[in-house]
């Protein structure tokens, strides 16, 4: 009963989300503050505000959510009613993320998306990898929330004020400026697992797969685009930040597209490729340029779309198959096998990849040409540097995006024309695995309640491209195509000869989660035993070290007890002269 | 008569009394001594009852009261003695050890 | 004339007490104590108070120095000289005595080094009595109540015990 | 308005002494009751004390002196109690104080009501409700002292109970780690009290008065000499009960053999005395003096917040866990407080509130799942609680995300004050070292997220099958909920609207 009463809310509200953005739409952009209360000459309170950004996120938030809830009611049925309850807080913790005015109303958002993550991430918690995952994921966004915070404190000092409409960068003094957008960009990057903090992201693979969809998709990674967004003239004011934001940006996509060509499991994949997407917009963001800030929100709005559906896609596999895995899928291609029977499914997820590899027509490479546009125009007319690395990056970005989609498409659906079905590509490490023929009579395609959300992603996807007009640069239009076919050919003849090289490096993802594990991990607990140590046997030494000489005094004493009545007596006149000779010495 | 020759006879009195109480072995004579020390204090009371003639002879009654009052002492005091020597048969006062803390076991 | 009597008196005192402390027998040392006591009495009797120096000789060598003699009986102590007649402090207890009899000789010195007493006559028994019964009269009755205890502690403590 | 603090002081010492005096066949349920009763009276009786008070009475900024208009205070009751000493029998509460004492008698209510139907099991009900009763009025006497000797006097009445309640009541398997736990809690708080009763007899030797409204309108100046050494004394004294670092190792052992009851009022009440009496004595009385050791404070408490949650990471039973995360918090507002900024001072005020409801609330759940399985050891307890106790699970984890304060709940506005506090200290303060402290202190939140999410993941989560139930574990029960809703609640109230402490001390 309790599950059925999520269910609705769960639902309800989402829908109420989009409600609100529809009626929002238009409005003039206003702001209300309300139980505020002061604090020395800072005033700590709540405000929210609303202007396109905000109406924008939260149809995005509203529909991703909606398909998700939609999606779950049938994908899951143990502990539904928490799991329910949870994605219904996130939606709101995301709403208001997206609807705050104060910093602090905006962290507690924030930081509720966090636990949430957290809390679905270990819905399986009988798993060992989904208990790990959900830690990992926890503590790393903690981590740069730590900096957003310091952000926050620098940034509203300085200021004198919370409130985000009221963050005037001119007042600002530049040191403090770039100083507080540094470290909101700690937060950034911990929440959208950039570089330097992005190992959460695939470990939080083992939840549901509607929570990677949502969360891991669309709406809390994307949360670090939005608050760019939002405090973009803050942000713009200060160049260093936009470099170092650049350079952030640019690694991480290359560092991503390259793990997601060696991931062996189709939700790492999305997982890795969720992250380079992401660092595409955040480059988009690191331009400068409001045609940039356009261009990240405009793919924002995309690749919620088709990376939710990849996603549910990837959900449906899991539900109906059993595993992601390549290894386990490819036993299904046999004469198409897979393709005939989850036919909606094939087709969506088709889709999906297409928008995701960027082949014209599709939303992806509308919005990514919007960004390499803006990257082009910052570098011909402004002629920085930050705009041609962009450009660069985000064209070789492209190919590999092109690539690993295609390489997941072809394996997953597609048998290989190769010599018995080229055994040796992911079987390696599995060697009972001969392709025989599974029993693929109990392969059914979803219930439509989970296939009416994909066909609406699906449609998304396609229609999003065109919602922003069509003005598109013919030059870079081609070039893009061009990019993606470099990217699609190689995967195509690997494919054909049945090959499927991973070099090591990649395949563990340049040990930086090793190297993490090394660095941190350890050291803490060897420092939890020694302070535990410590408190036991040196401080408690000392304590009980006092209480023994206490002890020892006293037996000390006792040998004064001899029990000759004259010692005594000796003793006792020999006080009596002490005691005259110090009263005559006193007196004098 | 100059009134410091019978206190410093009485001082040196005091002080052979308190060596035979503090030095000698038999108890008896540790009583002995005892008795010198309340001699040298009567010597005292009587001669600043001598020096200050109050009229009352107030050192002199406080000296008979010394007396009987040495008198009671002396008598308590060989009881004790007595008993010692029966318990112990000897009265060496630096042998009787019955007052030492025996050595129990820490807790 | 009576400073000669006493100095006289005071120092076969000092002398008859150094022999009561210092003597290897005790008998000898209890009879020396009967010669400081009858020299002490002496110095009462220089200094005027005749009925002290009466009562000092009737209690003092008359009953104290008998009953001390019925003790040395009593506790069958040996008449020939003992060989460790006293104990391994005495000489941390001479030296003891030594500075207390610095300590208050300078004390006494400094305080009445150049007081003087008039030779006037005030120690006869009847002087004694109206003061004791007088003015007195308080603790002299206490003193009779404390000699029954003393009494009455003395023959409890001496009771010998029924079974042995 | 004095009545009803008078009230409040002397009916639960009056009740406990009534409960003593009444036949021994009182059942245990009965005396329960009766305590119950009583601390609902001081309950209201505290609420009714919360009326707008003029903001902060004692001393805020360093050099904003505090002026003539002296901020009157509430409920004052001045009468002479020892005149050759010129000690006085001064009672009065401010917005400081009513907070805490508002929270004593809700945790002692809900200690009282928890006992109506789970009772420890050894020793008689009767004499620990009675032995409650005395510690929440020497606390409350404690929080609303304001003489010198008059807090140092309720400061030690609240000691000798909780030995009993510990030695008496604590856990009955392990009686020798019993005793030593409750006698070194007693013997080092009662060496930090009687440093501060030095502390104090210096201020009275260089004020002339132990009258704490006189000591703050003219505080003893000067940076060094005597005011120095009463301020140390003063500090060491109450840093063995805040604990601080050095002096915090008789909190884990107390914890862990302190009957639940015990753990949730050492945790949530007695722990406050010592901040209490950092921000109402140290700070106003000797300004000069708390400069010059302020970043030695701050520094020990940083160490407090790392030593302790790293501590914490390494322990395998429940309440030390729980006792050393109470370390860590109470490091946090150490420095709140040694920062000296009012965004600080606010942080330590409202950090002690928060941490008092949800610290309680955390060791109400430790002893309920130490009751069912007779254990407090992480192993022997076993895995998979989610699968086991849905409902005691859950409710584990709220209090655990709060403690490691998630913002939205009440432990996130404290911390984050006292970092705001510790990034702008007062001026005279070194701002580099505090930024260090600041710094030292974030990461120590991300420590205390992780030994707060390792006890979820090694007492919560885990695979079923392997985790059988056992025997006597019956989930939630209605006692329970009823004793721990006002808690859940508050967490929740306190998180979305700070603004209702806050507005407290508003005009600092």
């Amino acid at each position: 009963m309790i599950a059925t009463v999520w269910r609705v809310a769960g639902v309800g509200f989402s829908l109420l989300l989009i409600l609100i953005a529809g009626l929002l739409y238009g409005v003039a952009p206003e702001q209300t503050s309300f139980l505020n209360s002061s604090v020395g000459d800072l005033t700590i309170g709540f405000a929210v505000r609303t202007d396109d950004l905000t109406v924008l996120l939260l149809a995005v938030v509203g529909v991703v959510a909606t398909c998700v809830q939609v999606y779950s009611l049938s994908y899951l049925h143990e502990r539904a009613a928490s799991y329910h309850a949870l994605v219904t807080l996130f939606t709101a913790a995301m709403a208001t993320v997206v609807v705050a005015d104060s910093l602090f109303l905006l962290l507690i958002g924030w930081e509720v998306m966090g636990a949430c993550s957290y809390l679905l991430i270990s819905h399986y918690w009988e798993r060992r990898d989904a208990r790990s995952g959900a830690v990992k994921a926890f503590l790393m966004t903690r981590l740069g929330d730590v900096g957003f915070l310091f952000g926050i404190f620098v940034l509203g000092v300085g200021a004198g004020t919370f409130r985000i409409s009221e963050l005037d960068p001119a007042q600002i003094s530049p040191g403090v400026l770039t100083a507080g957008t540094l470290l909101l960009l700690v937060g950034v990057v911990g929440k959208s697992a950039q570089v330097p903090l992005q190992t959460w992201l695939p470990d939080a693979m083992p939840g549901p797969s509607p929570v990677s969809a949502l969360i891991h998709a669309a709406t809390m990674v994307a949360a670090g685009v939005f608050l760019i967004a939002r405090l973009y003239d803050v942000f713009s004011a200060s160049a260093t930040t936009m470099t170092v934001l650049a350079v952030i940006a640019c690694v991480t996509m290359l560092f991503a597209a390259l793990c997601a060509m060696a991931a062996v499991e189709v939700k790492r994949v999305l997982a890795w490729s969720t992250v380079s997407q992401l660092a595409i917009m955040f480059s988009a963001l690191s331009l400068g340029t409001q045609e940039g800030r356009h261009a990240a929100l405009f793919h924002l709005v995309t690749h919620a779309a088709f990376k939710g559906l990849l996603f549910l896609c990837a959900g449906v596999l899991l539900h109906q198959v059993g595993s992601a895995a390549f290894v386990v899928l490819r036993r299904y291609t046999r004469r198409g096998k897979l393709r005939k029977t989850l036919r909606v499914t094939f087709v969506t997820m088709t889709i999906g990849l297409a928008a995701l590899a960027g082949v014209p027509g599709f939303a992806g490479f509308f919005s990514k040409d919007t960004v390499l546009e803006a990257a082009w125009e910052h570098a011909h007319k402004d002629g920085s540097a930050i705009g041609w690395v962009v450009l660069a990056s985000v064209g070789l970005t492209a190919a590999f995006t092109a690539f690993y989609c295609a390489r997941l498409w072809l394996w997953v659906f597609f048998r290989t024309p190769a010599l018995a079905g080229a055994m040796g590509a992911f079987e390696q490490d599995d060697p009972m695995a001969d392709l025989e023929d599974p029993d693929t009579s109990k392969l059914k395609e979803a219930p439509w309640l989970m296939l009416g959300p994909l066909v609406l992603l699906a449609v998304a996807a396609i229609g999003l491209g065109y919602v922003d007009g069509l003005h598109l640069n013919w030059v870079i239009a081609l070039g893009s195509t061009v990019l993606v076919l470099f990217g699609v050919l190689p995967a195509y003849s690997l494919w054909s000869r049945g090959a499927d090289p991973r070099p090591v490096v990649l395949e563990r993802e340049f040990g930086m989660d090793r190297a993490y594990h090394g660095l941190f991990v350890v050291p803490v607990r060897w420092l939890s035993k020694l302070s535990v140590l410590g408190d036991r046997d040196v401080i408690g030494a000392y304590v009980r070290a006092v209480g023994r000489s206490g002890t020892l005094a006293s037996q000390g004493f006792r040998l004064l007890q001899t029990g000759n009545v004259q010692t005594y007596l000796t003793g006792a006149v020999v006080g009596v002269v002490a005691l005259a000779i110090l009263a005559g010495v006193i007196a004098r | 008569m100059p009134l410091v020759l019978p206190l410093l006879l009485a001082v040196v009195l005091f002080c052979l009394g308190v060596y035979g109480v503090l030095a000698r072995r038999n108890a008896v004579t540790i009583l002995m001594s005892l008795e010198l020390m309340l001699n040298a204090v009567n010597l005292n009371l009587v001669a600043f009852d001598a020096w200050h003639l109050d009229g009352l002879a107030t050192g002199q009654t406080l000296a008979v009261f010394v007396i009987t009052l040495a008198a009671a002492e002396i008598g308590l005091g060989l009881a004790i003695v007595l008993l010692l020597f029966r318990g112990h048969g000897h009265v060496d006062a630096d042998a009787a050890r019955d007052l030492v803390e025996h050595e129990e076991s820490p807790t | 004339m009576t400073t000669a009597l006493f100095a006289v008196a005071g120092a076969v005192a000092v002398a008859a007490a150094v022999m009561v402390v210092t003597s290897r027998r005790i008998v000898h040392a209890a009879l020396w104590l009967v010669v400081t006591l009858g020299a002490v009495a002496g110095c009462f009797g220089a200094l005027h108070a005749e009925f002290v120096a009466l009562v000092q000789i009737l209690v003092y060598v008359g009953a104290i120095v008998v009953l001390v003699l019925f003790a040395l009986m009593l506790t069958k102590a040996p008449t020939n000289p003992l060989p460790n007649l006293t104990t391994a402090r005495s000489p941390f207890a001479a030296a003891v005595a030594v500075v207390l009899a610095l300590l208050l000789g300078s004390g006494v010195v400094f305080a009445f080094g150049n007081q003087k007493i008039q030779p006037v006559p005030a120690g006869s028994a009847e002087t004694i009595g109206t003061s004791i019964f007088k003015t007195w009269v308080l603790p002299f009755e206490i003193l009779s109540v404390l000699l029954l205890a003393a009494l009455i502690g003395a023959i409890a403590l001496s009771q010998r015990k029924k079974e042995d | 308005m004095n009545a009803i603090l008078l009230g409040i002081l002397a009916l639960p010492l009056l009740a406990a002494l009534a409960l003593w005096a009444l036949p021994i066949a009182l059942g245990d349920r009965l005396a329960a009751l009766y305590g119950a009763v009583v601390s609902g009276l001081v309950l209201v009786g505290s609420v009714l004390l919360w009326q707008r008070t003029e903001g902060w009475f004692a001393y805020s900024g360093v050099q904003q002196r505090l002026g003539d208009s002296m901020r009157p205070l509430a409920a004052v009751t001045d009468g002479p109690w020892i005149p050759p000493l010129g000690v006085r029998f001064h009672i009065g509460v401010d917005s400081i104080s009513v907070p805490l004492i508002v929270l004593t008698a809700l945790l002692t209510f809900l200690c009282c009501i928890y006992s109506l139907k789970i009772t420890p099991r050894i020793g008689r009900m009767r004499s620990l409700i009675a032995l409650l009763l005395v510690i929440e009025a020497g606390v409350i006497g404690a929080f609303s002292a304001m003489d010198l000797v008059l807090f140092f006097v309720c400061f030690e009445i609240v000691l000798i109970p909780m030995w009993l309640i510990i030695d008496i009541w604590g856990d009955d398997h392990d009686r020798a780690g019993r005793k030593r736990a409750a006698t070194t809690f007693v013997l080092m708080t009662v060496f930090g009290s009687a440093l501060m009763l030095l502390g104090f007899l210096l201020v009275y030797r260089q004020a002339g008065t132990f009258d704490l409204v006189q000591l703050t309108n003219s505080p003893v100046l000067g940076g060094h000499g005597v005011p120095l050494a009463a301020a140390l004394l003063i500090a060491v004294g109450l840093a063995v009960k805040v604990p601080l670092w050095p002096l915090h190792i008789w909190l884990p052992d107390a914890h862990a053999k302190a009957p639940t009851v015990g753990s949730v009022i050492l945790a949530g009440v007695l722990l406050k005395l010592g901040t209490y009496g950092l921000i109402r004595i140290l700070v106003p009385v000797l300004p000069d003096a708390t400069v010059t050791i302020a970043p030695y404070l701050a520094g020990f408490s940083t160490v407090a917040i790392i030593a302790g949650s790293l501590a914490c990471l390494g322990q395998t039973d429940v309440k030390r866990l729980i006792a050393y995360s109470s370390v860590g918090h109470m490091g946090f507002i150490g420095l709140g407080i040694a920062s000296l900024s009012e965004a600080g001072m606010q942080g330590a005020l409202f950090a002690n509130i928060a941490h008092g409801i949800i610290t309680g609330l955390l060791f109400f759940l430790a002893g309920a799942i130490k009751d069912r399985h007779d254990t407090s050891d992480l192993r022997t307890i076993g895995r998979a609680l989610y699968a086991r106790l849905p409902r005691i699970g859950a409710l584990l984890t709220f209090a655990c995300l709060a403690s490691l304060g998630l913002p939205g709940l009440a432990g996130f506005w404290g911390e984050m004050l006292i970092l705001l506090g510790a990034y702008n200290p007062a001026d005279s303060l070194p701002r580099a070292t505090y930024l260090v402290f600041m710094v030292i202190a974030g990461l120590g939140t991300v420590l205390t997220a992780a030994y707060f999410l390792r006890l979820i993941r090694n007492l919560c989560q885990g695979d079923p099958a392997d985790n059988p139930a056992s025997a006597f574990a019956v989930d939630l029960s209605r006692i329970e909920l009823i004793t721990w809703s006002p808690l859940v609640v508050l967490t929740v109230l306190l998180g979305v609207w700070p603004g209702l402490l806050l507005a407290q001390w508003g005009n600092l």
